[in-house]
């Protein structure tokens, strides 16, 4: 075992993509599409295109398609929920590309999306929007996109890498990007994949809250990585949260959504008085209000010990009649049947359910990071959303900059050459990885892993405070220090005991930087919510909070390039 | 309790080590299929039956295994790429086809999207004996929705695959696959719909 | 016992294990790929739920496989003993004679089931294929299978076995 | 047609055939006679009438090669890929003589009966 390091197997590529999500896969067929000379390596952590948040999109795609509709319109949409935190040219670049992206989904892809009476492809209507553009296939548009673009895989023929976990960007003598080490997690040996270009799109890290929706693999491993290698991120503090998550005790089904059109078709929220409680948050909208306003509201509740015992509130469609409810949301009744209770005849225990990391790698509007070579696409990346995504933007965001990155990439790479990464920085990062499965003694990552969501949502969740922040920041340290020392045993084949470690410890790390960021940002904007500071401020805080390790905070103004906010009192 | 908490609290509480699949836990990712007393299910969505004290998992069944339950689905693959699973766009597909909701093209498609490769239906194939060279019901089930597509141009090609060694004749109509699907679609209908397509052409 | 009736005899014996093996192959390789092959657990399954009656098909199948192979295999031989005909009638009626001892009447009755299932249930799968049955027709269908069979071959049997009993 | 396709639709022909074929066979013989008076002489009686000539010499035809399909598409499932051909062999042979011993046996019985 302690040979392991010196046992790195190595793969030489032009591109090296980390992760298979929309973003990834994206990526994968641009750059080929580009160059089919262009010898592409995807790195996945998971099943290639079966893991990650692209696959479980129910709502859709937004895209500009109907001549009524605008891109200016979908342009002021996305920075009014961004609450103008957003990077203009990034939100900019995400409108335009969106009808043709759709476009190639559907023509070269192989995407089939609804259709309206007409034929054409049917576009629904979405929160927070004033034109219906979200394109869908029923209420599983993710699988749609996915399925069909792990089959373009299939055409293209890029080397798959599946059950490969990144672990870290190494550079060469010069400083320069050498490539990404990894680890098989199949058999268990370290990986140095040497690229002219890599592709970073991991998806985000909302799983460190204990109530959260996204699949396993989204640790923040992407973002986690650029972090160590000296990359600046932004907006770290934005964190969206879904308010009617499922509540199923100790069961992994904890945090899954239950869709917003529950609450658009006439839901009641309840707290465990049997109150509509919205009545004290935003008495003319009620349930119908905004994600941000009903998740603060159902959140409060809970944590002012209103809640049910289980610490949920209560919402309650069943008035409709079983029938119907059954008939409008199969999908959501037998999703609440599994966890024992029943939507169509009475209320069901929800809480806000933490999902989507607006923040992240800052990039360009061609993916361009700080470093030469490194590209970063999707949830991995900051800006786009600013202080809160719309619902319909994330999957349009990870195939529009997945397809851009893998442009670039492929135009980018036959000007760089392979480079010789530092030997020690590669052992650096290999012996790291192992280190837990070297361990004789030490506790499992399971139980840190447990407090960090914990502390995360009480200290770092819904709504913020300076004293609770400080709490939290002091409690990730010294989880980060427990994890400093787990161990793990057992073989080094298919260990995901040692996985959840490695895990364990990209979740600190952006952890961290959410937490410091939450403190930095003294106002309260999108999906931000200080209870010291509950206005927001766009005096002091039309601006963007950049991180980047070994350096002080930096805040940074957001310019207006497009459109500047409507001046409120 | 689903399965799944069953293999999470193991883990947490048993066997750090032991070792099974999963990802999205709301059955869209495929990737935590297992058998429960023999049946193929995804271990998210089936609950731990209740009227005994014990319950046999065994991994996927026609896939080499790695360890406990995780399995190797690259054969699985191998079968699906045979069948061109991907759109070949006919000359001139630049917009997006229209095709109204109610019409047959739309109709037996829509039926038959989907799929989320999780390998139950395969696993659950009674063909799957020693020498399984079936190209499986899911991959079927994937030339059926791409001949069915008239965006699509090489329908022949499938039909090819369809009529031959590995193809719908293996078939014999054992419902494994219908029966287990958890996105509740119909492959053996889709096999079906082939040999009817092939007697045509 | 003559020495045709022995030849004959040896003959069915490598029939009747011939079944028996294929038999074997089948349902060895349904429990080692598949999961069909566990018997106890296939029949808790199946009297569970509704869906879980598919199952009655993949039982079905093994079925209407070995019963096949079985009349396969019996026609084989069928047609040699049969050809004694021509060689010399009374030769034929030497070994034929077998046929009508109590343990061959027996083996008759089994072949009237197999005849039978194989029979009905083939031709369920034709009404699958030319009615494009799904499977809760094609369950309901087998249902039927299943019922006809029984009462067939215990009518058959009754009046195989009637002579000496 | 392929050859495939071809070999679907004989299968289902003949067991539709067989069906008819088979059940009427063995209802003669065991339900309608009883088995042990089914003697030389019963066959020569029966050999006598072209209806039964061509019931049987269809039946020996559809039969074989039903069944002859039947084991070849176990063969496909149950045998490496690698390891198909001597079981094919056997099979088509063991068929082929079979339809060969029992064709010539009802002719000759046929004339034998006839005349």
């Amino acid at each position: 075992m302690a040979r392991a390091t010196d046992d790195v197997t190595a793969v030489d590529t032009d591109v090296a993509v980390v992760g298979s999500g929309g973003a990834g896969l994206m990526c994968v067929l641009h750059a080929m599409t580009a160059d089919p000379g262009l010898d592409v390596t995807i790195l996945s952590k998971g099943a290639v295109g079966r893991s990650g948040c692209t696959r479980m999109v129910q709502g859709g795609f937004n895209a500009v398609l109907d001549p009524a509709d605008s891109l200016e319109l979908h342009l002021r949409d996305t920075l009014e929920g961004g609450k103008y935190l957003n990077d203009q040219e990034l939100a900019h670049t995400l409108v335009t590309d969106a009808p043709r992206v759709v476009n190639e989904l559907e023509t070269r892809v192989g995407c089939f999306f609804d259709r309206a009476p007409d034929g054409r492809i049917h576009q629904k209507a979405f929160a927070g929007q004033q034109f219906d553009r979200t394109v869908h296939r029923g209420d599983l548009t993710g699988i749609e996109i996915m399925g069909r673009l792990r089959d373009q895989m299939f055409r293209l023929g890029p080397r798959e890498l599946e059950d490969v976990r990144a672990l870290d960007l190494v550079r060469d003598a010069d400083g320069e990007l050498a490539g990404v080490t990894a680890l098989d997690i199949r058999t268990g040996r370290a990986l140095l994949a040497r690229a002219r270009v890599v592709v970073v799109a991991t998806g985000g890290a909302a799983t460190m809250y204990r109530i959260a929706a996204p699949a396993r693999e989204k640790t923040g491993d992407g973002v986690a990585m650029c972090w160590r290698a000296g990359i600046p991120l932004r907006d770290m503090e934005m964190l969206q949260f879904h308010p009617t998550g499922l509540l199923a005790g100790e069961s992994r089904l904890t945090g899954a959504v239950l869709e917003e059109g529950l609450r658009g078709a006439g839901a009641y929220l309840t707290n465990a008085a049997g109150e509509r409680y919205m009545a004290r948050y935003d008495a003319a909208r009620m349930e119908r209000s905004t994600r941000d306003v009903v998740s603060r509201a159902g959140y409060t509740e809970i944590m002012a010990g209103r809640g049910t015992p289980n610490g949920a509130v209560l919402i309650d469609i069943s008035r409709l009649g079983a029938a119907e409810v059954e008939r409008r949301f199969p999908g959501m009744v037998e999703r609440t049947r599994q966890v024992g209770q029943d939507l169509a005849r009475g209320p069901v225990e929800v809480s806000p359910t933490a999902h989507f990391h607006m923040g992240g790698v800052v990039i360009d509007r061609d993916c361009r990071t700080e470093l030469p070579g490194l590209l970063v696409a999707g949830e991995d990346a900051g800006g786009t959303h600013g202080a809160n995504r719309l619902g319909g933007n994330g999957v349009a965001e990870s195939t529009v900059y997945g397809a851009r990155a893998g442009d670039i990439a492929a135009a980018i790479a036959a000007d760089r050459p392979l480079r010789t990464p530092d030997a020690e920085q590669v052992a650096t990062s290999v012996a790291a990885a192992y280190a837990p499965l070297t361990r004789e003694t030490g506790e499992a990552p399971f139980p840190v892993t447990g407090e960090l969501k914990d502390a995360m949502w009480v200290g770092c969740g819904v709504v913020r405070d300076r004293a609770g922040l400080e709490e939290c920041l002091q409690v990730v340290d010294e989880l980060a220090d427990r994890a400093s020392r787990v161990a793990v045993a057992g073989p080094r084949e298919v260990n995901f005991a040692w996985q959840e470690a490695l895990d364990l410890r990209n979740q600190l790390t952006v952890a961290r930087n959410v937490v410091e960021s939450a403190l930095l940002r003294t106002e309260s904007r999108g999906a931000h919510y200080r209870a010291d500071f509950p206005d927001q401020d766009d005096v002091a805080w039309s601006r963007y909070i950049v991180l980047r390790d070994g350096a002080d905070p930096v805040v940074r103004d957001v310019e207006h390039t497009r459109v500047s906010p409507e001046v409120s009192a | 309790m689903m399965v799944l908490d069953l293999l999470l609290a193991i883990q947490r509480e048993h066997d750090a080590c032991i070792g099974f699949r999963f990802s999205c836990r709301v059955a869209m990712c495929g990737t935590c299929t297992l058998r429960l007393d023999g049946r193929s299910v995804l271990a998210c969505q089936t609950p731990v039956p209740q009227d005994r004290d014990t319950v046999r998992l065994d991994p996927v069944a026609g896939l080499p295994v790695l360890r406990d339950l995780v399995v190797d689905t690259a054969p699985f693959w191998r079968e699906w790429a045979k069948v061109t699973p991907y759109l070949v766009p006919h000359d001139g597909l630049t917009e997006p086809a229209v095709v109204t909701p109610d019409s047959d093209e739309r109709r037996l498609i829509d039926a038959s999207l989907d799929c989320i490769g999780c390998a139950a239906c395969y696993s659950s194939c009674a063909v799957a004996a020693g020498s399984r060279d079936f190209v499986g019901p899911a991959a079927l089930n994937r030339a059926m929705v791409l001949v069915a597509d008239s965006r699509d141009a090489a329908a022949e090609q499938r039909l090819a695959v369809a009529d031959g060694a590995g193809g719908v004749d293996r078939c014999h109509y054992v419902y494994g696959c219908s029966a287990v699907c958890p996105k509740g679609l119909d492959p053996a209908a889709a096999i079906r719909y082939l040999r009817k397509s092939r007697l045509k052409s | 016992m003559s020495a045709a009736q022995g030849v004959f005899l040896g003959a069915f014996t490598v029939v009747v294990l011939a079944v028996v093996g294929f038999a074997a192959v089948v349902l060895v390789s349904a429990r080692r790929i598949d999961g069909g092959g566990f018997v106890g657990v296939a029949l808790r399954r199946m009297a569970r739920s509704r869906r879980e009656r598919a199952e009655a098909a993949r039982w079905a199948f093994y079925a209407h496989r070995i019963s096949g192979f079985g009349i396969f295999a019996f026609l084989c031989l069928h047609v040699v003993d049969v050809s004694l005909y021509a060689v010399s009638p009374s030769l034929y009626d030497d070994v034929h004679a077998l046929y009508g001892t109590a343990p061959m009447r027996v083996f008759e009755c089994a072949l009237l089931v197999a005849i039978c299932f194989h029979t009905l249930n083939g031709l369920r799968l034709l009404a699958v294929d030319v009615a494009d049955l799904g499977l809760t027709a094609s369950l309901r269908l087998l249902g039927g299978v299943a019922s006809l069979t029984v009462v067939a071959a215990v009518a058959g049997s009754a009046v195989i076995l009637g002579p000496v009993t | 047609m392929s050859g495939r396709t071809l070999a679907y639709l004989v299968v289902r022909l003949t067991g539709l055939l067989l069906a008819v074929l088979v059940t009427g066979h063995f209802a003669v013989t065991h339900i309608v006679h009883d088995v042990s008076t089914t003697d030389a002489s019963f066959v020569a009686h029966r050999w006598s009438s072209v209806l039964w000539v061509v019931w049987d010499g269809l039946l020996l035809a559809c039969a074989l090669v039903h069944g002859a399909s039947g084991v070849w598409v176990a063969v496909d499932d149950y045998v490496d890929v690698r390891r198909r051909r001597p079981w094919r062999s056997v099979l088509v042979a063991v068929t082929t003589l079979l339809f060969a011993l029992g064709a010539v046996v009802l002719v000759v019985s046929a004339a034998r009966s006839a005349g």
